[in-house]
């Protein structure tokens, strides 16, 4: 039963100058189940709480209306008030009859017959009003950070500086990700591995951060503060616990025909090898496909020069499962395949190559050591092409429709470097726009063009041949000087566009994590919860959300890291009551709240239910309260009215609907 | 028909969207035709989304189009400069008395080796 | 105060339909808790008036609103149904209005093909910061419906 | 294996060498190409317009026919492919021409693109297989570098057309190397050789057909072959070494008497 | 050629001797050739039919029929394989459980139209093979008690036949003859809607109150639809605020139609059975074409149902004000 009580708040004259106060609480208090009703100058005074208090514990009241300013403004107030007296905070209803009444309403009886309208439709809502509980759920104080670029090595960082364990599951040998294949970086041309070696470092040392190299997560489950991960640590073949480091199983091993991927396949390393010199962790990995031990079953040179006696031959992939608090993805990206763009001609000339390959070709530890030699006879070339939107804003299917954002500015960089070191050199650098919007940027693109001497031609390149005498002819478009050219080169490097790495699609869904059609993770809010998933307690790090360059991403990983943060510093997480529910003997099991759902929140279990037509199994949906949010989708989906928002139940709204129709 | 009028019939008849060009040149700079063009691939995309076609009409560049679809093949944006090259020449050509080359012209260029295939190819492409 | 529950009639024919000389319509607005509803206490503290005809129905987002809730407002007597969200791209739960925008696109399309008056219902996106922007599409919409007189049609609509 | 075929304008007249080498080495290899009765010419260029209908008939009533003896539609000159395929993708994607087309023609059964179009090299790399091309061969191609040259109407646009990789093909390497001949790559295969506007400007083919030839050569081609009537036109009037249409090089490996002219 | 139900159901007993299946849900013979009706055969198969007249719909049967241990044969035309597999894509089938056998279809003949046409006391049809009328079509040799008739085949195929875009299965275990398949599409697949679209606010109107105004409630719409699935419809749940059984005038039966027509959005196979089964010939599928149409041209075909998912630059709901009359 029923027993409502209505309480009409003044507001001092805010409400009471436009609106007949005293009117709408007679009016109100012959609502059938009102069995209180007043009014009060302003109730959310101490004063005015107390009316309410004393009414609920004299009318023995079930519900409360207040009638008074925007729920928006007050209801937590009221929800309060309510506890207090005894009921259970969610039988407050509250009808805005200032912002939404007696602020906009000239007309004194206008005004007033609207209030007592909407004081009705809140009495009709509250009549089917539920007590409802907040959720409690316990948190694990461990945070996974899936990559370990320098997006996962910073969050990692600052999640363990605020005190908190951390592991770093990063797929490769090596932690460093792309930043490590860097030669310098942009504007400052600051040298790449001397800033993040350091932090590799500090990584690999610190007290709480454990890392998972040459690890993939291989299975998530669980939700928001208590996460279950399994991750597979993939066989090295090499004991960590044993090995010094020493680097001699390298040196021996015969096999020399596999693509050194650090130099992004520009020269060779062995079947045994560690990435880079500054590698962390500092441990060989055989590559068992190369490895003549493993194709022939015999070598094993290795192993003999092992000192440590760390080559295991025999070793298996290990599972290791973790429980986590929350996790980060930061899966970083990589370049796509120029395949599809054969009239640049990648895959025909070896001196056509991508900047990420130019990047080891400038670099002091790369295959040349630094000298600038071209890939085919290892000539030092004198004319360069720089070719910028190679596969970016690109919608016809080849490429990707999106801008790359770090093309520009570390095309200018290139060409700058080119031109310091080698003063004989032209460089030629096709672009459709340059973009440059960052502190120091354009300042940086312009001192390429101006002090370094490099030709910027706005237009784009059409084809690129050999003359047959071993040159390279690129043929474009200049235009704005409106003519067509063709420029003998000596070498052609390739502003590839980024995209997200593959990995980020198959861990996207593991999460639940939402993606967009580029395999970019969503943020839950494009501006105001920009490293949120809209999964709960998933957050993200660095280019896996969108194009990012060294700052943004280092910025993005700190805040990513804040939020986490945030979310382990709480022994207990309270979950919104007002979720989604659904129920089980009248859901179908179809799926369709699912796939509008916004957070993954509804699995599907099968349940045994009798909807008095006989025990049977059916697949139904089931709500994970601790990741629903409440928006409703799924309600307005479900078309059998299974699933059902509470605070909001279709029952509430349509109760409204009539009390305001009436 | 004013020239705006005759620019959107232009673009209708391409069934082209000329506004997704974002104006990179990559047509122009694969235009085997361009040195013999006055305006070029890009132009033409460019001119035609202002409504500026009489010039285009006027131009011999319609005439020099190979219909060779490289910039069809190469464009980034599925923008198809050659059917807008196509659409101008078209309605110049639909004008009274606007054709290149009438039949009596043709055996100006017909040798014993000429292939059937040309002549097909010539009356569709310069002449109504 | 003390009052007794007596006869207290919930019917719906309590209050005649009012004729069309004096007719006053009856606007029912969804509102998105996180923007519009937001954006109608803003045109609130603006002062920022509009016909008081409109009455709000708070939501958690503009996807919550089933279209049974509209058919019901029309079946109970309202005379045109609003509803209003965060601008596409902006929705506190990131999706949610986007499959707002598709359902009520088909469905007031499919209302049009079945004979009622198309401007009797609309979508419009209001953001928090848009008070203006709520009270004037609440001024053109109320003008709106008051030239489309009352609505009948889909009372009328039956099956029976 | 059955094919409609449609041989175009120019293989019943000036290239009929094409048109007789084909259907010989076709026979030869297993496959009948059944011509197709009152043929029309397919205008030797697509008409990019929307709204020309009548230009796209001839090629709807060979798609058409083909459909109806429920065979895949052969054709063997590049331009024809690339009229009767355009076309053809037009009659299954645009709902405008396939309307306005099927209302005019009032075909029983609407023509919506069903039949496949296939070009000779098409029927020789899928059908037939190159290997099995390669063990027919009796007379090998042997030390000659052939450079294949491809054009424009065969490769582009290669979301309509779907031939081979636009940029770079290996359709016609493939080919010269099942026949025992030495393939040359060279960058200029795919380029225009100036087509229909020897008409309009003499300069303009020559230059492009220079170009090509000057290419191929460059890169050591000592002939080259060519699957499109208007190329073979165009490049041999500049040319200094042989050209010829793929399908003589195929009956000239297959030792097949293939004399047209 | 002909599709002889004797050569399916040969094909139904070779596959049920290999084991494919423990049971087979098909057509039975009625009373009079015309009233085939569906039906579970489990031991023999006394009066399995498969013939022009069977037109019903058989896979709304497999919810329940799927929940039996073993598996069922069932047979499947074109038309019916896109319901089935909407079935499967949500859950509400145990595919398992069923061997879909595709069935091929050249169209099913509505006996009212023939009545229309004036022929009586029919007691069997069969194609004529010999003329073939003027304008291309078939023609049907309608076998009455009092003789022969000759009738143009198009001119009694269910309307669903008329708009059937395409005669493939989706889906199906095996496909059985699928060459006797013939297209029945009349090409005015959204002639309807556009003549609806066409009409002015107010005709438009008064025709859905005329149609609609003949509805009993029977619920046979809604019973044979494949899409409506649900364990238990929200017409039928009391305590769903939508169901009201007492007032006749109230919410649920106004718009019933439109919110069944709304639930199916997106979802609707387009198999033309909620109009074929209609007691009272309300054209409903009239509705749910609409919502396909609707669809194609704001959407385009998508993998997921329309409603389900969303892309960034979907078109505004004022696309609606934008077109058509205005009202104002």
């Amino acid at each position: 039963m029923n027993r409502i009580g209505v309480f009409v708040c003044h507001c001092g004259s805010n409400i009471a100058a436009a609106v007949d106060v005293k009117q709408v609480a007679e009016a109100l208090g012959r609502e059938q189940n009102v069995v209180f009703s007043a009014e009060y100058q302003y109730m959310c005074s101490e004063n005015g709480q107390k009316l309410i208090k004393n009414a609920v514990k004299e009318n023995a009241l079930t519900g409360i209306v207040v009638c008074s300013c925007s729920p928006r403004m007050h209801e937590a107030t009221f929800r309060k008030t309510a506890s207090e007296a005894g009921i259970n905070p969610y039988m407050v209803e509250i009808a805005n009859i200032r912002e939404q009444c007696s602020w906009v309403h000239k007309d004194i009886t206008a005004a007033t017959s609207k209030a007592i309208i909407l004081g009705r439709a809140a009495i009709a809502k509250v009549r089917f009003n539920e007590p409802l509980t907040v959720g409690e759920s316990g948190v694990t104080k461990r945070a996974l950070v899936i990559g370990g670029g320098i997006a996962g090595i910073q969050t990692a960082l600052d999640i363990a500086d605020a005190g908190y364990k951390v592991d770093i599951v990063e797929k490769k040998p090596t932690i460093g990700g792309k930043m490590a294949q860097l030669d310098k970086t942009f504007p400052t041309l600051d040298c790449a591995a001397c800033i993040l070696t350091p932090k590799m470092v500090e990584a690999a040392r610190h007290e709480n951060i454990k890392l998972y190299t040459y690890s993939e997560v291989e299975e998530v489950k669980g939700y928001v503060g208590n996460f279950s991960v399994k991750i597979r640590k993939k066989a090295r073949y090499v004991r960590e616990n044993l090995c010094s480091g020493c680097g001699a199983c390298a040196l021996k091993c015969p096999s020399r025909n596999s693509g050194n991927e650090f130099n992004t396949g520009l020269d060779k390393r062995g079947a045994i090898y560690i990435p880079f010199a500054q590698a962390i962790p500092n441990i060989p990995v055989i590559d068992a496909e190369h490895c003549i031990k493993f194709r022939t079953g015999k070598c094993g040179l290795c192993q003999m020069n092992c000192a440590a006696q760390a080559i295991d031959f025999s070793q298996k992939d290990e599972i290791i499962e973790e429980k986590y608090g929350a996790i980060v993805a930061a899966t970083g990206f990589d370049i796509i395949n120029l395949d599809k763009f054969g009239e640049y001609g990648y895959k025909t000339y070896p001196d056509v190559v991508t900047s990420l390959e130019f990047e080891r070709i400038m670099n002091a530890a790369g295959p040349t050591k630094g000298h600038l030699e071209r890939p085919s006879d290892g000539r030092q070339p004198k004319t360069l092409v720089f070719v910028q939107c190679v596969g970016s804003r690109d919608t016809s299917g080849r490429g990707k429709e999106y801008c790359s954002k770090i093309c520009c500015m570390y095309t200018a960089k290139h060409a700058m470097l080119t031109r310091e070191k080698y003063p004989d050199t032209d460089v030629y650098v096709f672009y459709i726009d340059v973009r440059a919007p960052g502190k120091n940027f354009d300042e940086f693109y312009r001192r390429a063009a101006e002090q370094y001497g490099v030709h910027y031609i706005k237009g784009m390149v059409g084809k690129i041949y050999d003359d047959g005498n071993g040159n390279l002819m690129v043929r474009g478009s200049d235009i704005i000087a409106n003519e067509q050219l063709t420029i003998k080169a000596d070498m052609v490097i390739l502003a590839a566009a980024a995209k997200p790495d593959d990995s980020a699609r198959s861990l996207g869904t593991m999460l639940t994590a939402s993606m967009d059609t580029n395999d970019f993770f969503t943020e839950a809010h494009p501006k105001l919860r920009p490293v949120e998933s809209p999964t709960a307690g998933v957050f993200l790090s660095g280019f896996c959300q969108g194009p990012k360059d060294i700052p943004e991403t280092v910025a993005q990983a700190g805040a990513a890291a804040v939020k986490v943060i945030g979310l382990l510093s709480k022994d207990r997480l309270k979950s919104n009551p007002c979720v989604a529910r659904s129920d089980s003997l009248i859901c179908s099991g179809c799926s369709n709240c699912e796939k509008v759902c916004p957070f993954g929140a509804i699995t599907y279990a099968d349940a045994r239910v009798n909807d008095g037509t006989g025990m049977e199994t059916r697949r139904v949906a089931v709500v994970n309260e601790a990741v629903c949010h409440g928006c409703g989708a799924c309600a307005a989906a479900c078309p059998s009215g299974a699933m059902d928002l509470m605070g909001f139940t279709s029952k509430q709204i349509f109760a409204e609907v009539d009390a305001v129709c009436r | 028909m004013t020239e705006y009028d005759l620019s959107l019939e232009a673009i209708r008849m391409s069934g082209v969207y000329p506004e997704r060009c974002m104006k990179c040149g990559k047509c122009s700079g694969a235009c085997p035709s361009y040195g013999e063009m006055e305006y070029h691939p890009h132009q033409f995309v460019d001119m035609i989304s202002k409504g500026r076609i009489k010039e285009l009409m006027e131009s011999d560049s319609i005439y020099k189009c190979l219909s060779c679809f490289v910039c069809v093949e190469r464009c980034p944006r599925n923008v198809f400069p050659a059917n807008i090259v196509e659409a101008v020449r078209t309605l110049s050509e639909r004008r009274q008395g606007a054709d290149r080359i009438s039949p009596d012209t043709l055996t100006e260029f017909i040798d014993g080796d000429t292939p059937q295939q040309l002549l097909m190819a010539v009356m569709r492409k310069y002449s109504k | 105060m003390q009052i007794n529950e007596k006869d207290k009639s919930n019917r719906p024919n309590e209050n005649p339909v009012p004729s069309d000389e004096n007719f006053t319509p009856l606007i029912v607005a969804f509102c998105c808790n996180w923007c519009s509803y937001a954006g109608a206490d803003l045109a609130g503290s603006g002062r920022l008036s509009y016909p008081a005809e409109v009455k709000i129905i708070r939501v958690p987002c503009s996807c919550r609103v089933n279209p049974t809730f509209i058919l019901r407002a029309f079946q109970k007597g309202a005379d045109g149904v609003i509803l209003a969200g965060c601008h596409p791209g902006d929705c506190h739960y990131s999706t949610g209005n986007y499959f707002t925008r598709r359902r009520m696109t088909l469905l007031f399309s499919m209302l049009d093909y079945m004979g009622i008056e198309k401007e009797r219902t609309r979508v419009e996106w209001i953001s928090a910061a848009e008070g203006a922007k709520f009270a004037s599409t609440m001024n053109e919409f109320a003008e709106k419906i008051n030239s489309l007189g009352k609505c009948r049609r889909l009372g009328d609509l039956r099956c029976v | 294996m059955v094919y409609d075929y449609y041989p175009g304008c120019t293989l019943k007249s000036k290239a009929s060498r094409f048109d007789i080498s084909a259907v010989k080495a076709a026979e030869a290899l297993g496959a009948e190409m059944r011509e197709i009765p009152e043929w029309q010419c397919c205008g030797g260029v697509y008409p990019m317009a929307c709204d020309e209908i009548a230009h796209r008939l001839p090629s709807v009533r060979a798609l058409n026919e083909a459909k109806n003896n429920g065979r895949d539609l052969l054709t063997v000159c590049s331009a024809c492919y690339h009229v009767l395929k355009s076309v053809n993708y037009d009659m299954k994607n645009s709902m405008d021409v396939r309307s306005k087309t099927n209302s005019y023609l009032e075909y029983e059964k609407e023509y919506k693109g069903e039949t496949r179009v296939v070009h000779y090299l098409e029927m020789l790399r899928d059908d037939i297989g190159f290997d099995a091309v390669s063990e027919k061969v009796v007379n090998p191609l042997k030390e000659l570098k052939i450079a294949p040259y491809y054009g424009c109407l065969i490769l582009r646009p290669s979301k309509i057309i779907g031939f081979d990789d636009a940029e770079n093909p290996v359709t016609m390497e493939n080919f010269i190397k099942a026949l025992g001949g030495d393939p040359v790559v060279y960058p200029f295969r795919n380029e225009c050789c100036g087509g229909y506007a020897v008409a309009e400007d003499k300069a303009i083919a020559e230059k492009k057909s220079r170009e090509i030839i000057e290419c191929a050569k460059k890169h050591g081609a000592d002939m080259m072959i060519t699957a499109c009537p208007l190329c073979m036109y165009n490049l041999k009037k500049y040319a200094d070494i042989p050209i010829k249409y793929f399908t003589e090089i195929l009956c000239e490996a297959l030792g097949i008497e293939a004399d047209g002219e | 050629m002909r599709i002889e139900s004797d050569i399916i159901l040969g094909k139904v007993k070779r596959l049920v001797s290999d084991g494919k299946a423990d049971r087979v849900f098909a057509w039975k013979k009625g009373n009079f050739c015309y009233d085939t009706e569906p039906s579970l055969f489990t031991d023999n198969y006394v009066g399995f039919t498969y013939d022009d007249f069977c037109a019903a719909n058989l896979c709304k049967f497999m919810i329940n029929e799927s929940k039996k241990d073993g598996k069922t044969l069932v047979l499947i035309k074109p038309c019916d394989s896109k319901g089935l597999a909407l079935l499967e894509k949500e859950h509400r089938i145990n595919r398992e459980r069923i061997y879909a056998l595709g069935v091929p279809c050249a169209g099913k003949i509505d006996m009212d139209k023939i009545r229309e046409n004036g022929v009586k006391g029919v007691i069997g049809i069969e194609e004529e093979k010999e003329n073939v009328s003027c304008n291309g079509d078939e023609n049907l040799i309608i076998k009455t008690l009092y003789g022969d008739k000759i009738i143009p085949k198009k001119s009694v195929l269910y309307d669903k036949c008329l708009s059937c875009t395409d005669k493939e299965h989706v889906g199906c275990d095996e496909v059985f003859m699928p060459e006797l398949s013939e297209d029945t599409y009349d090409g005015k697949k959204f002639e309807g809607v556009k003549k609806i679209e066409n009409m002015p606010s107010d005709e438009r109107f008064s025709f859905w109150r005329s149609q609609l105004s003949k509805c009993i409630r029977c619920n046979a719409c809604r019973n044979v639809c494949p899409v409506c699935s649900c364990v238990k419809c929200i017409f039928d749940n009391d305590n769903s605020g939508i169901a009201s059984k007492a007032n006749s005038d109230d919410f649920e039966e106004n718009l019933y139609h439109i919110i069944r027509a709304f639930h199916v959005c997106g979802r609707c196979v387009d198999c033309g059975e909620c109009s074929r089964v209609c007691p009272e010939k309300i054209p409903l599928h009239l509705l749910n074409r609409k919502y396909i149409k609707d669809i194609k041209e704001l959407y385009g075909y998508e993998k997921e149902p329309a409603l389900l998912t969303f892309t960034k630059s979907d078109a505004e709901p004022s696309v609606i004000y934008e077109r058509g009359e205005k009202n104002v």
